[in-house]
């Protein structure tokens, strides 16, 4: 499952279903809200893109590191402190491999996908820099 | 009025965004969004720099490529093209 | 929670438990019976013991990563293909760390808890070797 | 009869586990594992080499603590102690 949605996933159902018979080891990242003194999170994303670049994303590193089954779901919309931004489930023969497939696919999504997050506060909000951002974020 | 220009995050909130407009007399990626960032001083400088080039972090994409930044003084529009322009990505 | 035990556990119950306002990251690592010609897996530990160790790698973990939570659970006795044998779950303020935090257990797991695996086969049952081992595992 | 030795894995399937019994006559923990390991000439090579010390990936623990093999010949047992002898291990 590879989905750009504003709805929450099961993650324990992801897990369940990335099983085969050859998986030895399941990584899951989970993406959350956190609370840096902020009220919510808004997250927005050229929904068409991101999903493509998802795809890729998730069949280069199928490709690199042998991957059995990988699963990524992004969020948008408003989410509170404490829910999921980003799940990620990979699956693989061996741990090495499914170690690294996820941590992957999180940097490269936060390199190359476009969806955007605004950290909304008391005072009004700020949109949170990207990686390769020269002074563009941090405005208010 | 069959180019669309969609602008995101900041860029969204300095410009609005899915921007219905035409082709610019000289057919150019860089005369239309510079067009449509006239409007707002503060905008265009967070597009462009003071020799009217896009920024160096600014991503411009045409019917959802990667237009690298160096060629985009190159680059022309046509009808029923479908443009996005946007900060950095900060997903994930 | 660290424990030793027959009894599976809700995945995503632990994830949800894991957060804390400060949690930006979950890991989930998922060790799975994995089908290398086998019927089923048999697991034994010395439950004493690995209990306290799993307790000292949660510990030695959290301070080194920073840490918001660490579960450990690893099962023990006979697990069908498919099953889980080890769930460990962390918690970060930020993803490096949690993935880091993940890594450094189960390594620490796989060198020095005092659990054992024998692969049960329609030829009777071998020995998964350890990681030190030299020649002990593999015996008929 | 109050000194409990608890084998694992391979090791278990070769000598039983929770075995007790009383202190060896020297005192001495090598002694002890010996004397157990001598009922089963097969058992006894997977735990010793030629010269009677232990091999050298077989892990020993007195109560609960790890004993470093160099320190095995030099390692006295007690009454109620709670000795283990195992392989490598390979949880995870």
């Amino acid at each position: 499952m590879i989905a750009v949605q504003t709805a929450d996933v099961d993650i324990g159902g992801l897990i369940n279903a990335a099983k085969q018979r050859s998986t030895g080891a399941v990584v899951v990242f989970d993406g959350i809200v956190r609370d840096d003194d902020i009220v919510e999170m808004e997250l927005e994303a050229y929904e068409d893109v991101a999903h493509k670049e998802l795809e890729k994303i998730a069949a280069d590193a199928t490709t690199q590191f042998n991957l059995l089954s990988v699963d990524i779901v992004h969020r948008t919309g408003r989410l509170a402190v404490g829910e999921n931004i980003l799940i990620i489930v990979v699956s693989a023969g061996h741990r090495e491999e499914a170690y690294a497939g996820s941590r992957f696919i999180i940097e490269a999504i936060k390199k190359g996908v476009p969806i955007w997050k605004k950290e909304l506060t008391k005072d009004g909000g700020r949109w949170v820099p990207g990686e390769h951002g020269h002074g563009a974020g941090k405005r208010g | 009025m069959t180019i669309k220009v969609r602008f995101f995050a900041q860029f969204r909130e300095l410009f609005g965004t899915d921007i219905l407009t035409d082709a610019p007399p000289d057919g150019m990626f860089i005369s239309l969004i510079a067009g449509i960032a006239h409007s707002n001083p503060e905008g265009y400088n967070a597009i462009f720099d003071k020799n009217g080039a896009f920024l160096e972090f600014v991503i411009l994409m045409k019917n959802g490529k990667r237009i690298d930044n160096s060629d985009a003084a190159a680059t022309t529009v046509a009808d029923d093209d479908d443009i996005a322009v946007f900060p950095p990505v900060a997903g994930g």
